[in-house]
């Protein structure tokens, strides 16, 4: 481990990418859900400019331009639904959505 | 022209579903225009086709696309112009034209008016696709649609019970029949491998002789539902109940001549096999006598002229029967002409009589209903085969054909037909029109139709007087030049008719119609003649006439009672017993892993998400495991 | 070890316990910032990977933009439901937990015993410095190759926006009233004393002839409780007999 | 470093253009005209679609051409799924026309931005069918869902709208993720995001070895499960029924087609023409997945009274049948079969899904609701809605001649083909199940006495719509044909290359 590989970076950003799974799991606030989805598309946009470090390319990069992008669209429609559902069931407690099942 | 044949179906269908989508709600009643700009459109490109076919001498076709191209088994949509083709296009949608302008003043009012000028449209593209069709899967599916419309337009006031009644019977009937040719179909398809018409009689020769009886018979079983042959009739007169349009189109102009059409272009499976052929004959000469017997004795006028089609319908079939094929195309062609025009003149009583069908309640209409009544005589003259009108000449022709062809007296049959054709027409004739006014002149005041419905009587009138010449002289006019291409070659025998025979059987048809005019004259307007003291003097005779030999009697005894019988023992004790016992069952089975498996959804998204993890998690591990090279 | 690695340790594991603090903060404001930690060392870490733009797209966007858009919605919403909700759910954690390690073994198995295929791209360090440095070097990228995907970007940000207004746009009444005429009707009738008993108040009625309605009009009484008076008017409607 | 600048071919982006065009129309209308003309939009919408139909029309799509630095690929699959998207959207348009003004929804529903965000969702898709790059089939796929699930939570003032717009984006974003994790692992074991370049480089990694290295594993796998969330294949499909029922009914007729189209244009794009080479690893997952999900959807939808629930089961139920075709893959050959019968099957779906979801709607709009009770007597209320429906029925179940028979039969050939006669008879064994609750529904149109409040009104553009996809089932099986020729064309240029 002397001289900094490509490990280094897929290694962070598995570790960040499954911390990020765990918190969708786990949680029960919607914002914090959706925060932890966000932290998921950062760890894949480590991986994708570990991997365009690696081969030389620039293709990573712009890729993970386009996945900031995405989320920061992502983002104004899901905040806009939970704004609207709270709105209405005065909760951000995602076990208390359960109107539609079985 | 080849490209633009297309056309010819496609402009009744467009018509058809655009009235169908917008007619409730945009067009209502002024839903007739694109139905007879439909039909016209495909009646000019009709002319326009058939003109080809005929200075080229060619068959023009147009191939559309293929329909199902599983493999070995490809069914190619492809329409076909040859002769025969163009006669019945012609003869389909001008006819058509004539009973949509008709329609126009017929069903005015009426709430269904969109309705009707849908179902119309539709009727004439599937019967334009019928006639089009180059194989036999195609014929049978439009054989079916056409089947579908007229089941449709039967019971067009399906309000009144009688109508819903008769659709059904239609529909029931037709379906014996069709089963039958659906198994011809595939006989053909299993011994042959092919449907396409050219193929199919290319190699129908070199089957054996039992085969093609079995399929020419099978075929000919659609033809007897379709045309209303012997013992499948019963359904044409119920079909009466139906818009009189209707009766005039389908049921005597265009619809029931499918099966005539049928035998007509499968006659070299016909030809191969001469006890079908004679099979043919004796149905089609027992349908025009019996038909025309119970003729004499109907009393409704539109039943009269169903069973004088019947009868017509008979003709037709002895002749293919006997061979003289361009004879029977000839005689369902003026047929078309007098047939539709007796129909629609019968209508124009009708409507003028506000609903009353029953001729013991009319009379001495002459005065007020002129010109229905002229062209109503020169239809029923061109029935009864009176000289020089058009069913003269056919009629005359079909029983020259029965003669030559080796069948006397199949051809004696038919004279005495002609004899009661005579008849029952000039009855009806007599019985409306002349002869002391019947009906309650304080309620019922007759009047001429408008002129949107008289148009169309004029020229079908014409069609009536004039038709008769495209045969003339006999066996060499103008319609057998063109026919002939049709039919010849796969060893077609061809019956040289001396100038004798034609003159001999020429005078006695005239002599026979003249003999029951004069019989009609003498019983129905100078009474020299008694009618009810013959019936009584007839008896047992006069009442199986009357009684229409008792088919519906006994298909109700021996059919439909049984089978009802059967059906409801059916259903008690398979069907709730052992059947819905085996279902329930499986279905009980069924159900228990269902209410068990919804419960998965428990509607937490936690626990959707804990499903795709798991699920990825279980993928990819089971992938590293098997199929990586990680443990190699 | 390089120092290039140290650095990158350091980083990394700000990263990883900003992120773990994320999950494991009670209330979510400690989360989003747990998240803007993350974050910024996620960016200082694509500045070792020579990815210096997407460095300040990371903080302009990411820590500029979203959080402070989240922070928005953590205020804007009830904030009596800010803190976690404790307890349940133990079976749910415990699989989580395993599935989360198992992955990672998954991950990790495929990260150790991983072959570079094929050639190295066209934009080595000097390349990549040939040009200007990583922004000029991204640019040139972008907007030779990557045209369509921008354009693409630009619709797609324009779905989210109207997404966005559909949803988040306050509640308008459906039936807009255009007010012809007004007039005032006592409120002599105390609105509580009703309700107590459960009983809905009775809205109080115009007297005959007090207002002219023609066809198709309709009388909405907007009134105000006679006693307290609220902060949101108690709409009501009467039909005209 | 110099870079190429290619002038690209605008000419290949017609409909795509077409439709962004007939998006700023739509959107410029919202703000000229006053509200109580917005009906008018819903034309321009339409015309906007069937021009963008008929522009496809200018396009050569023989020479399978591929331009913007080939991120964009003009060949006949691009061709096939413009055309399922564009029939697809202007029968959701026409179904929507009745229900989003005014309505029975509680809350008002802006008609322009309804009809912006459907549209912007068929753009997206259309992308996808045409995407030539990862990065492509990303965005596509991402313009599509943000546009669906605004709309799902469009009647936001009912909280299960909300809540079905919730759960499909949470759990859409968490499946996104995973699917550009796949990218990223696909990027960095082939050094390429471009399909065509990805293909090319497995080759020689693949052919010869017992196993796959594990990062290519990881990378297939991610993006098969990212993408099975989309098409809803069990275990990801979990949010489809919810969705499907929160969502207003003609959403939900629609992204049980067009988003679902998304998904499988992506499994075409990815799996067939990246990931090709590695088919043997794939194949087996694919059937694997059909089954599990065609028999879960089918089980399940048993059980359901809530006919817009049962729809939604059902089509994970079709979900699984689609997929057979791709589990019958044999690799880019005239031979194969597996493509063509799944864009077939796309296409009949279109029409008899969106139709019976039109039919919902249509008592919907009647006052009435949704679930099994609201049917019965359908037949003397209104006989056209009852057959329209029981057409639509009996197809989804597969009864020929209707469409769906063609479909299926279609994909059990291709099946057949390739020896996979346990998936084939799976198919068979889950039409018959499917009767169940199919023939439930015209069952209790027929036989049962009607029952609520019926209230006459008149929606021409539904009707019309209805009798379209009620027609195109009846017709479509006629035509298959033809059609078949059409899905077929794309891996036959292959064969010819």
């Amino acid at each position: 481990m002397s001289e900094l590989t490509a490990t280094h970076f897929l290694t962070l950003s598995a570790a960040l990418f499954i911390i990020g799974m765990l918190g969708v799991l786990i949680r029960r606030n919607v914002l914090v859900i959706f925060m932890c989805i966000e932290l998921m598309f950062n760890a894949v946009n480590v991986s994708f400019i570990g991997f365009a470090w690696e081969q030389h390319s620039l293709v990573g990069q712009t890729f993970a331009l386009f996945i900031i992008a995405v989320a920061a669209a992502e983002a104004v429609v899901g905040l806009g639904i939970i704004m609207a559902l709270s709105r209405r069931l005065d909760t951000v407690d995602i076990d208390q959505v359960h109107e539609l099942r079985e | 022209m080849a490209n633009w044949i297309f056309l010819i179906p496609l402009a009744p269908l467009i018509a058809a579903v655009v009235n169908f989508i917008f007619g409730r709600w945009y067009l209502r009643d002024r839903a007739h225009w694109l139905a007879i700009l439909g039909v016209a459109i495909s009646f000019g490109v009709s002319v326009a086709v058939v003109a080809q076919v005929a200075r080229d001498e060619v068959a023009l076709s147009q191939h559309l696309y293929t329909w199902i191209p599983a493999g070995d088994f490809q069914v190619p949509v492809t329409l076909t112009v040859d002769q025969l083709t163009a006669v019945m296009l012609l003869v389909v949608t001008g006819v058509s034209l004539l009973v949509h302008i008709y329609s126009v003043g017929y069903m005015h009012g009426d709430p269904g008016f969109y309705r009707f000028f849908a179902y119309l449209p539709l009727f004439v593209f599937s019967m334009l696709m019928l006639v089009l069709a180059n194989n036999y899967l195609l014929l049978f599916v439009f054989w079916e649609a056409v089947g579908l419309c007229s089941y449709l337009l039967i019971g067009f006031w399906y309000r009144r019970r009688s109508a819903a009644q008769a659709a059904k019977k239609a529909f029931v009937v037709n379906r014996v029949g069709d089963f039958g040719f659906g198994l011809g179909v595939m006989l053909i398809f299993v011994h042959l491998g092919t449907l396409e018409y050219t193929g199919v009689f290319a190699q129908v020769g070199a089957l054996p002789q039992g085969t093609i009886t079995a399929i020419a018979l099978l075929l000919f079983t659609g033809a007897i539902g379709k045309s209303a042959q012997i013992p499948l009739f019963v359904w044409l007169p119920d079909a009466m109940e139906g818009p009189t349009p209707v009766s005039a189109l389908i049921h005597a102009a265009t619809m029931v001549t499918a099966g005539i059409f049928m035998v007509a272009r499968s006659w070299p499976i016909f030809a191969a096999s001469p006890d079908a052929m004679l099979v043919v004959a004796i149905i089609g000469a027992a349908t025009a006598f019996v038909a025309a017997t119970i003729g004499l004795t109907q009393y409704d006028i539109k039943k009269v002229v169903a069973y004088s089609t019947v009868s017509q319908l008979g003709y037709m079939a002895f002749a293919l029967g006997s061979g003289a094929w361009v004879a029977a195309i000839f005689h369902l062609t003026t047929h078309a002409f007098f047939k539709a025009l007796l129909f629609l003149g019968a209508g124009s009583v009708i409507h003028a009589m506000h609903d009353e069908q029953d001729m013991r309640r009319m009379g001495g209409l002459k005065r007020h209903l002129p010109l229905t009544y002229w062209t109503f005589l020169i239809g029923s003259a061109a029935n009864a085969g009176i000289f020089p009108l058009a069913g003269f000449w056919s009629k005359d022709e079909v029983i020259v054909g029965a003669w030559v062809g080796g069948r006397p007296i199949v051809a004696i049959v038919g004279l005495v037909a002609a004899l009661f054709t005579s008849l029952y027409m000039f009855r009806v004739v007599f019985l409306t029109f002349h002869g002391p006014e019947r009906f309650d002149a304080h309620t019922v005041h007759p009047h001429e139709s408008p002129p949107v419905m008289a148009v169309p009587l004029l020229i079908l009138s014409v069609g009536a007087v004039f038709a008769g010449f495209l045969g003339v002289p006999p066996e060499r006019g103008v319609f057998h030049r063109f026919l002939e291409p049709v039919f010849s070659g796969h060893g077609a025998e061809v019956h040289h008719v001396s100038t004798a025979t034609t003159l001999t059987f020429g005078l006695i048809s005239t002599a026979v119609a003249l003999a029951g005019l004069g019989l009609a004259y003498a019983a129905y307007v100078r009474g020299a003649i008694k009618p009810a003291v013959v019936a009584a003097r007839l008896g047992p005779l006069y009442q199986l006439a009357y009684r229409r030999w008792y088919f519906d009697e006994i298909y109700e005894a021996l059919i439909v009672h049984p089978l009802y019988r059967l059906s409801v023992w059916l259903w008690r004790v398979v069907d709730i017993g052992i059947i819905d016992g085996a279902v329930n069952g499986v279905a009980g089975l069924v159900n228990f892993t269902a209410q068990r498996w919804r419960r998965v959804q428990t509607g937490l998204v936690a626990n959707y998400a804990l499903a795709i993890a798991l699920g990825t998690v279980i993928i990819v591990g089971v992938y590293l495991i098997v199929g990586s090279t990680l443990f190699q | 070890m390089s120092a290039e690695v140290l650095v990158f340790d350091i980083l990394g594991a700000i990263a990883v316990l900003a992120a773990a603090g994320v999950v494991l903060a009670r209330n979510p404001v400690h989360s989003a910032l747990a998240l803007v930690v993350s974050f910024v060392n996620v960016a200082a870490i694509y500045v070792i990977l020579r990815a210096e733009f997407l460095a300040a797209a990371q903080i302009i966007v990411y820590t500029g933009a979203i959080l402070v858009l989240v922070l928005f919605v953590i205020m804007l919403v009830d904030p009596d439901n800010l803190p976690e909700f404790h307890g349940g759910r133990p079976v749910q954690r415990l699989l989580a937990l395993i599935l989360g390690l198992a992955l990672l073994g998954e991950v990790m198995a495929a990260i150790l015993t991983r072959t570079i295929v094929g050639q190295p791209g066209p934009w080595s360090p000097q390349a990549v410095a040939a040009v200007g440095g990583n922004t000029q070097a991204l640019g040139r990228v972008l907007y030779s190759g990557y045209v369509l995907p921008i354009q693409v970007t630009a619709v797609l940000l324009l779905a989210a926006t109207i997404g966005a207004l559909v949803l988040a746009r306050p509640d308008t009444p459906r039936v807009r009233a255009l007010v012809r005429d007004t007039a005032t009707i006592s409120l002599a009738h105390p609105r509580g004393s009703e309700m107590a008993n459960g009983v809905e108040p009775a809205l109080p009625a115009l007297a005959a002839g007090q207002l002219k309605l023609e066809a198709g009009e309709r009388t909405l009484v907007m009134a105000k409780s006679g006693d307290d008076f609220l902060d949101q008017p108690v709409w009501g409607e009467r039909h005209q007999s | 470093m110099p870079v190429e600048l290619v002038r690209p071919e605008w000419g290949l982006i017609v409909p795509e253009l077409i439709l962004l065009g007939t998006i700023a129309l739509v959107l410029a209308g919202d703000l000229a005209l006053p509200r109580r003309q917005h009906g008018v939009l819903t034309w321009v919408a339409l015309a906007g679609l069937a021009l963008s139909l008929l522009s496809n029309l200018t396009i050569d799509w023989a020479a399978g051409r591929s331009t913007f630095n080939g991120m964009f690929q003009a060949d006949y699959f691009s061709l096939f799924i413009n055309l399922v998207v564009g029939v697809a959207g202007i029968l959701s348009v026409m179904i929507a026309s009745a229900y989003v003004p005014g309505g029975d929804e509680p809350g008002d529903m802006p008609l322009p931005e309804y009809l912006a965000l459907l549209l912007l969702s068929i753009l997206g898709t259309m992308l996808v069918g045409a995407a030539g790059d990862l990065l492509m089939i990303f965005l596509g796929i991402e313009m599509g869902s943000i546009a669906v699930y605004a709309l799902t939570g469009f009647a936001r003032r009912r909280v299960t709208a909300l809540e079905g717009a919730l759960k499909y984006f949470l759990l859409g974003a968490f499946a996104t993720a995973i699917l550009i994790y796949g990218m990223a692992w696909t990027y960095g074991a082939t050094g390429t995001t471009a399909l065509a370049d990805i293909a090319v480089r497995l080759r020689p990694v693949v052919t010869g070895s017992g196993g796959v290295e594990p990062s290519l594993l990881l990378a297939l796998l991610l993006l098969a499960v990212g993408l099975g969330f989309k098409i809803a294949a069990v275990p990801f499909h979990m949010w489809t029924p919810d969705a499907y029922q929160g969502a207003p009914t003609p959403v939900s007729a629609y992204m049980s087609v067009v988003p679902k189209v998304a998904g499988f244009a992506a499994m075409a794009r990815v799996l067939v023409e990246a990931l090709g080479p590695l088919s043997d690893s794939w194949l087996t997952l694919i059937a694997v997945l059909a089954l599990v999900t065609m028999v879960y959807g089918n089980v399940v939808a048993i059980a359901q009274r809530d006919v817009k629930r049962m729809l939604g089961y059902s089509s994970i139920g079709h979900t699984g049948y689609i997929l057979v075709g791709l589990a019958a893959f044999s690799g880019l050959s005239p031979d194969d079969r597996s493509v063509g019968s799944m864009l077939f099957y796309l296409l009949s779906y279109a029409f008899m899904n969106i139709g019976a979801f039109g039919v919902v709607t249509w008592l919907q709009t009647r006052g009435l609701g949704v679930t099994l009770d609201d049917f019965r007597g359908l037949a003397t209320r209104s006989p056209l809605a009852a057959i329209a429906m029981t057409i639509f029925m009996l197809s989804l179940m597969g009864m020929p001649p209707l469409v769906g028979f063609y479909a299926k039969y279609y994909v059990i050939l291709a099946a057949v083909q390739a020896d996979l006669i346990w998936l084939a008879v799976a198919v068979v064994l889950m039409s018959a199940v499917s009767a169940f609750f199919y023939l439930r529904v015209v069952a209790v149109m027929y036989f049962n006495e009607p029952s609520g409040e019926w209230k006459v009104q008149p929606t021409p553009l539904l009707g019309t719509g209805l009798a379209l996809m009620a027609l195109g089932t009846l017709m479509l099986g006629l035509l298959s044909g033809p059609v078949l020729d059409l899905a077929q064309k794309w891996v036959q240029a292959f064969g010819v290359a």
